[in-house]
């Protein structure tokens, strides 16, 4: 039975969850890059706008792809961002006082996440434990301890790690024009190259991967993908597990951009991680989503805010706001698309 | 089909709460910038304010007199950034500015160190920086165009030696003056200079420095420290606040642990030396004699960085340090003028309520 | 086990704390043959499923399998799968959010890179040798019920499975569903799948099905081929009743009805989204009738449109002659009308409550969240009815979870005798209960009945029926086909309603 | 069937566990240093009597704790999640009764409306938020922590926002009363607030069905539909209720300093409320609920923040102490450790009767 040329509207109905939710996020990415530009002038037509808005993010967009494979898999972790804080301020001091090189530095950051994601995996998965629990006390922890490790805020010395933060990696034939005329080569921080490197990476193993197809299967229907055989308790401990070890490679690259130690560091960040997730299209419920998704979630968030700052509602105050009414707005939208589904 | 429709209007009476809150902006955010989205004319000349937060009185002072100073002139239009107290949002906020090519940057530094790279690409960008309130520490001076603030260093010596001349005045011996410090945000230049000018006084006139800790210039920490310091000495008996807001702070946990806040140390009252003096509040506290001494920190750079900037449009050089004009404020009559490194400075003497 | 026989199970035992599910059940499935599971309530009929399909392990008893030698242990779902029995339960377990293919392969291969491109071309030749109208790109949720369970079906075809238990696959389809789903199993059947269809739609077993077995409380009744089985006897064997030798028990306490009376009840063209047939019901003041029928046949469903429970969506309502308007169970109960619910577990209890709480609820709904009881109220309204219903419970704080199913079902009684109603419905009072406390309630019922109040009894056990009502109502696939009332009271003539007609 | 008596009497009592949880504290730090239970009557510079020393902060500064403790419980008990945003709502009931107190300018020398008028004000925005939270949680099915996760994110900007960001403060000193003293009575006022908003409950839960409804819905909500309840009005309420509780603490809170400090007031103390919870014993997944418990489970929290005060403990350090606490509790409460626990139990039981077998036998 050939399939007749299916109309939009009809390739639209049939799509699977995740890739209509999808095209919805990044529609929306480029109706809002669209405004900046009307709103901010020529300042957004140049790629380097671009570059800097993903330096400035990269430390969140791998945070919020660790978010997404959780809420994939229908559980949850906000301790994201204080593991973050807590990363870099044993960074800066292992690397000033301890006299650690920036090598060493990684991997403290590598086992702080992944001990992290281990004690909480353990206790979501095999005790069955409530995640939202388990992880706010484990978001407290984390900033708790930060303070214990070292109590002011202070920018680091160390020349290699200076050296590392400032590197600047050229992006051939972006650059622009200055006012005197000389080309200036748009430039890429190396946490946004991991960041890329880390979205793509996750891409693959979501999609192609059984253990990927395994987080699907849990998110979908827990009951059943025990009915088909998944391991369900191994499943959900990989899952908080490996986004333990994303928050230890998000808090080395926030580390790297910021260059020091500070008990507010990624204050909120996991609710901006979770508020992209959603944006992203990844559902609440479990079950769908795309770390693609939730890339340009994060950019459509830093967008949305610079929007609304070169409105003219410049205080700080409005990018509480403006989260978290992107976040109500794509909830609606998400409870919408359900609904719809469910009607059928 | 019930369900659906009751839940579409009730997702739209939550869109609308969210949407009211957005939209109604109150009115008093209408004497800021209002912003024209029209393609700003070639001759409008568009300045970048990097501000580093909204942690004090006198930080939402110098702020709203900076809007003042642009908005109240057409040729200029002001893209203002709050920093929220991290360097990496104000290092963010400046790149924004270069990439729009703003013509000038004035930067609030939350700290002195950091600033070299950003500063480079300004430089490169060819936009002058003008630094505002607090100084930053680099190899090569030429990344900023000039400094507008107070001499921090010199309005704590002014305290110190108001304070000096107070204690010969009334016959107190140095070494039972006993002093805790509540510091500043660390780091920042406000913070180093007045630490410092109470250090060398203490040294020098043998008064005996209990403790510092920071008090993050707002009044909650001002107010825990002080509790923490009440704790731990009972001979406590000045108190030196590196601003008004932890002054505030501070009384208030002198007054709850029950103890009197005025300026006779030897009857066993705790004397407040602060600095700013930019809030009423502050004012009616020396007036009370709450607070004994205030050395005035002038926030209202606008106009100053307003005439710099004129003077730069038609290639003119400003100087490159240029300290704003600040005085002595006090309620106690005992002392009428200071002098710190053999020049005179006029104390104003508040008469008492 | 003879050549042709595929799956043999001997002696099966099962027990849940006192109850004995199983006691002892042989069942012997051959190569490509369909073969009916039958079996009332409490048969024991889904224990026997949870057991083979791994959900369930068997305290005694073998299961044996052709190709395997002696008993193959099976304690959980993949073992069941590995050793070639697969099951489609009737809430399908799948996972809608992913496609179909994906559905047919998760959790089975072993390697770790999946390979889209050979799974989907696997999944479409499946689907389309099984003839199933949907591709593997396709969402599990965008496509309709019947085809998620041919889906499944196919999935259990993939992993070449010699036994593949249908767990009641047809009550949510259509008919051309249903004939669709059935060409799929004949095809299966002339591969030599041996399927095991557990039903209790009887046009559809005769229809399909080669052998018919019926479980009767956790004991094998016996293995009939369906030709030689007429529908009357299958449903006197489900029942446990022999036909011949049912004398007429009359039940003499019934009580005469005089006609000319009020209906204290009176619907008429009811509907609900339980999608059940508009339904015509009155019942008189002290008359005491009763919904029989099959499992699934809309009994349930009838009495919780009247209550209110489903939002029901046509017809009216009208109490004592007056026009009622009840879309929630609150409005009912405000009527003078209490329902008991089926499942006592779910919709009955209140678990960590007390035994008094429980008790007094849902008169204090009724008298309004500004007058709660005082502490001494409580007390005796609870102490009144524990005494009255013989509740055996250590004291009237232990929470209710702690307490017998019987002795929960009469404290849920006891709740609803509380508010005095005018009309009582219980709704399968007697399930999984000892065979005392039934006895208890079938007096109850009476001596209610006699002071006035008219109760709907609804029980799968028809001589209890029969014993306490003065008018049964039958239904069958959610439609009233027949009233008996007086004479007609008898076993034979509710089976022959039951079976449909005279076949 | 001794597993049982010994683990019911455990699970059975659930005061039992804040109650331990006091007298591990109070003999710990009676070893430490027994002045902690000094209490001197000293003058405050207005020269009117005051009580100082430890346990009086304790009971002062628990009193917003305990306030909101009480809401939570009853939204813990009816919706099986507890709400994050309490700290961001008791930023803008500040912001907002300050607004209304302070004017436009936020100078204002005298008070522009009465402090009452004030505080209702506060009240009904308390309970418009709380309300925004009940309709996402209750009608849109979204889970407690996610809903409230909103206006957590929104919240103390909302609340900047209200006072265009500027820091209002009230010089009348009868504001400071509801924080500090009420001349001539030397407990401090906020103790009396507390004590007056337990009452309030405890007569609300006497003389309504609240307390059974709640834990009816909060226990199986399908059963209390059939029961004639309204499931989704009566988790809206609590919700409601919470946010009356918010405003009251925000009153507190606000009139300590007579200003407010958006990103610092209130912080983190949705942690502690949902910490004073389940100290309570109370499950955090809904359904029975003890409110003496949760109550004293507050002031337990608020002794445990002054004695580690005592010890100089950084203030930014305090939650990672009272996250190892949660983690605790909240592991001893879960099923599968119950369980666990239960058949280590039974074992070690059939060792010893083996054993006493083997003696006698």
């Amino acid at each position: 039975m050939a399939e007749k040329k299916p109309s939009i509207l009809n390739r639209l109905r049939n799509m699977t969850d995740t890739n209509l939710l999808l095209t919805i996020t990044i529609v929306m990415f480029f109706l809002m890059y669209i405004g900046a530009i009307v709103f901010q002038g020529k300042g957004f037509l140049k790629p380097q706008t671009f570059f800097n808005i993903l330096n400035a993010n990269a430390a969140l967009i791998i945070l919020s792809v660790g978010l997404s494979i959780v809420m994939i898999s229908g559980s949850i972790d906000i301790s994201v961002g204080g593991v973050t804080a807590l990363v870099c301020m044993s960074c800066a001091v292992h690397l000033d006082y301890k006299g650690g090189n920036v090598f060493t530095a990684f991997l403290l950051a590598l086992g702080i996440g992944i001990a992290f994601g281990f004690i909480q995996g353990i206790l979501i998965a095999y005790l069955d434990i409530q995640p939202f629990i388990v992880t706010l006390a484990g978001m407290f922890f984390a900033r708790g301890m930060t303070t214990i490790v070292n109590t002011n805020p202070f920018n680091v010395e160390n020349p290699a790690l200076v050296a590392l933060k400032d590197t600047r990696i050229p992006v051939p034939f972006l650059g622009s024009y200055n006012k005197l005329g000389e080309y200036i080569n748009a430039y890429v921080e190396i946490g946004a190259l991991v960041a890329v490197a880390v979205v793509l990476i996750l891409f693959f193993v979501l999609r192609w991967t059984r253990l990927g197809r395994n987080f699907y299967a849990l998110g979908g229907n827990r009951q059943s993908a025990l009915m088909l055989g998944i391991n369900v308790k191994r499943t959900k401990f990989y899952a908080h597990l490996l986004c333990g070890f994303l928050s230890g490679i998000g808090g080395f690259v926030y580390f790297l951009h910021v260059g020091s130690g500070a008990p507010t560091h990624a204050a909120g960040a996991e609710m901006n991680a979770i508020a992209a997730s959603i944006i992203g299209g990844t559902l609440l419920t479990g079950g769908v989503g795309n770390v693609i998704g939730t890339f340009f979630g994060v950019l459509s968030l830093s967008t949305i805010q610079n929007i609304v700052n070169s409105a003219g509602l410049d205080d700080a105050w409005w990018t509480g706001i403006t989260i978290a009414a992107m976040l109500c707005l794509f909830l609606v939208i998400q409870s919408l698309v359900l609904s719809r589904k469910k009607k059928k | 089909m019930h369900s659906l429709i009751n839940k579409i209007c009730y997702s739209f009476s939550i869109l609308g709460l969210m949407l009211t809150l957005l939209a109604c902006t109150p009115g008093q955010y209408s004497n800021s910038v209002s912003q024209n989205n029209e393609e700003n004319p070639q001759d409008v000349i568009l300045v970048g304010f990097s501000q580093l937060g909204a942690e004090s009185d006198w930080r939402s002072a110098n702020t709203v007199s900076m809007k003042e100073a642009f908005s109240s002139d057409e040729k200029y239009r002001l893209v203002f950034e709050d920093g929220q107290q991290k360097q990496s949002n104000q290092i963010t906020a400046i790149r924004k500015f270069i990439q729009q090519e703003v013509d000038y940057i004035i930067l609030a530094p939350v700290t002195e160190e950091g600033w070299d790279t950003v500063l480079q690409e300004a430089k490169e960008a060819d936009i002058p920086v003008i630094l505002v309130d607090r100084m930053i520490s680099c190899q090569d001076d030429s990344l900023y165009t000039c400094f507008v603030g107070s001499d921090f260093e010199l309005e704590g010596y002014k305290l110190t030696e108001w304070f000096n001349s107070y204690v010969t005045s009334m016959r107190i011996n140095a070494s039972d003056i006993n002093i805790v410090n509540i510091q500043g945000n660390i780091g920042s230049t406000a913070q180093i200079g007045r630490t410092e000018a109470l250090r060398e006084a203490a040294n020098k006139y043998g008064w005996n420095l209990l403790d510092e800790r920071c008090g993050e210039f707002t009044e909650t920490k001002g107010k825990e420290v002080m509790t923490a310091f009440l704790q731990e000495y009972d001979n406590i008996n000045v108190v030196y606040c590196e601003n008004d807001n932890e002054a505030f702070g501070a009384i208030s946990a002198i007054e709850a642990a029950g103890k009197k806040v005025g300026p006779n140390i030897e009857r066993g009252e705790i004397m407040v030396l602060a600095f700013d003096g930019v809030s009423e509040k502050a004012v009616s506290y020396v007036k009370e004699g709450k607070i004994t001494c205030i050395a005035e920190c002038n926030p209202l750079h606008g106009p100053r960085v307003h005439s710099i900037i004129s003077t730069l449009g038609v290639g003119g050089t400003p100087d490159k340090i240029s300290y704003v004009d600040e005085g002595i404020i006090t309620a106690n009559t005992s002392v009428k003028t200071v002098t710190v490194n053999d020049k005179d400075y006029q104390v104003t003497i508040l008469d008492k309520e | 086990m003879s050549e042709n026989v595929v799956l043999e199970l001997k002696n099966i035992r099962k027990r849940f704390g006192p109850v004995q599910a199983l006691k002892g059940v042989n069942f012997k499935l051959c190569e490509g043959e369909i073969h009916a599971l039958m079996g009332e309530n409490g048969a024991g009929k889904s224990t026997l499923i949870k057991v083979l399909t791994g959900v369930y392990t068997k305290d005694e008893g073998s299961i044996h399998m052709k190709g395997y030698d002696g008993d193959i242990a099976i304690h959980s779902p993949q073992e069941a799968q590995d050793a070639g029995i697969s099951t489609v339960y009737q809430e399908i377990t799948l996972c809608p959010n992913l496609s179909v293919a994906e559905n047919m392969y998760i959790g089975r291969g072993k390697e770790i890179i999946q390979n889209w491109k050979k799974m989907n071309d696997n999944a479409n030749k499946i689907l389309e040798s099984l003839d199933i109208p949907t591709s593997a790109t396709t969402q599990l949720a965008n496509c309709s019920i019947a085809v998620q369970q041919m889906v499944a079906i196919a999935r259990a075809v993939d992993m070449d499975c010699k036994v593949l238990i249908l767990d009641e696959p047809t009550s949510s389809l259509d008919d051309q569903e249903v004939a669709k789903l059935f060409k799929l199993m004949r095809d299966l059947k002339a591969r030599g799948v041996g399927i095991i269809f557990v039903t209790h739609f009887l046009d559809q077993v005769y229809e399909v099905c080669d052998k018919i077995t019926v479980l009767r409380d956790g004991v094998q009744e016996g293995e009939y081929k369906t030709e030689e089985l007429p529908r009357l006897q299958l449903v006197s064997k489900m029942l446990g009743k022999e036909i011949d030798d049912l004398s007429d028990i009359k039940n003499d306490e019934a009580i005469m009805q005089d006609t000319n009376e009020e209906n204290v009840i009176e619907t008429n063209q009811l509907t609900s989204t339980s999608g059940i047939s508009p339904l015509d019901f009155y019942i008189k003041k002290g008359e005491v009738n009763g919904f029989t029928g099959l499992l699934g046949s809309g009994r349930s469903e009838c009495v919780r449109a009247i209550f209110g429970a489903d939002k029901v969506v046509g017809g009216t309502i009208k109490k004592n002659g007056k026009l009622v308007k009840i879309n929630k169970p609150i409005d009912a109960m405000k009527a003078g009308i209490a329902y008991l619910p089926e499942d006592r577990k779910v919709d009955g209890i209140i678990g960590d409550l007390s035994v008094r709480e429980n008790i007094i609820l849902a008169l204090q709904v009724l008298e309004g969240f500004w007058k709660p009881f005082t502490r001494a109220e409580a007390d005796d309204f609870a102490e009144k009815y524990i005494k009255l219903l013989g509740i055996k419970t250590a004291s009237a704080d232990t929470p209710i979870k702690s307490l017998s199913g019987g002795n929960q079902q009469k404290c849920i009684v006891a709740r609803w005798l509380l508010t005095h109603p005018e009309y009582l419905i219980l709704d399968e009072p007697t399930r999984g209960i000892d065979v005392g406390t039934k006895v208890d309630i079938q007096k109850l019922v009476l001596k209610l009945a006699s002071e006035g109040m008219s109760i709907t009894f609804i029980s799968s056990e028809t001589d209890e029926m029969l014993r306490t009502c003065s008018r049964l109502i039958v239904m069958r696939d959610r439609k009233v086909v027949g009233e008996l009332t007086g004479s007609d009271l008898t076993q034979n003539k509710i089976m022959s309603v039951i079976a449909g007609g005279d076949k | 069937m001794k597993k049982n008596s010994f683990i019911s009497k455990i699970a059975g009592n659930r005061i039992l566990i804040p109650i331990v949880a006091l007298l591990i504290l109070a003999v710990f730090n009676f070893i430490a240093d027994p002045s902690f239970f000094k209490i001197t009557l000293g003058y405050n510079n207005l020269g009117n009597p005051v009580l100082s020393g430890y346990l009086i902060t304790i009971l002062d500064y628990g009193s917003e704790l305990a306030i909101l403790a009480l809401g939570m419980t009853l939204v813990t008990a009816a919706s099986g999640g507890q709400d994050i945003s309490v700290g961001a709502a008791i930023a803008i009931a500040g912001s907002a009764m300050l607004r209304v107190l302070c004017g436009a300018d936020g100078r204002a020398e005298t008070l522009q409306t009465p402090i009452i008028v004030a505080f209702l004000i506060a009240v009904v925005i308390a309970m418009a938020f709380g309300a925004f939270n009940g309709i996402l949680v209750a009608y849109f099915k979204i889970q407690p922590m996610i809903a409230t996760l909103i206006l957590f994110t929104a919240g103390r900007s909302i609340a900047a926002w209200i006072n265009n960001n500027q820091l209002p403060i009230v010089n009348d000193q009868g504001f400071t009363v509801f924080g500090g003293f009420i001349p001539g009575i030397p407990i401090p006022t906020p103790f009396f607030i507390a004590a007056a908003c337990v009452v309030v409950i405890m007569l609300v839960l006497k003389f309504t069905n609240l307390g059974l409804y709640t834990q009816a819905v909060g226990i199986n909500e399908s059963s209390s539909r059939l029961n004639g309840l309204n499931p989704e009005f009566i988790k809206f309420i609590t919700f409601v209720i919470l946010g009356i509780c918010v405003a009251v603490a925000a009153l507190i809170k606000v009139s300590r300093l007579s200003t407010i400090n958006y990103s610092v007031i209130a912080k983190d103390i949705e942690m502690d409320a949902i910490l004073a919870v389940a100290l309570g014993g109370n499950s955090l997944s809904g359904g029975k609920f003890n409110m003496w418990a949760s109550v004293l489970g507050a002031y337990v929290i608020q002794f445990l923040t002054t004695t580690l005060y005592k010890f100089n403990v950084q203030s930014d350090a305090l939650p990672a102490y009272k996250a190892i606490v949660v983690i605790i509790l909240v592991i001893i409460s879960a099923p599968t450790v119950r369980e666990w626990m239960g058949n280590m139990w039974t074992r070690m039981n059939e060792k010893k009767d083996a054993k006493e077998a083997k003696v006698n036998g």
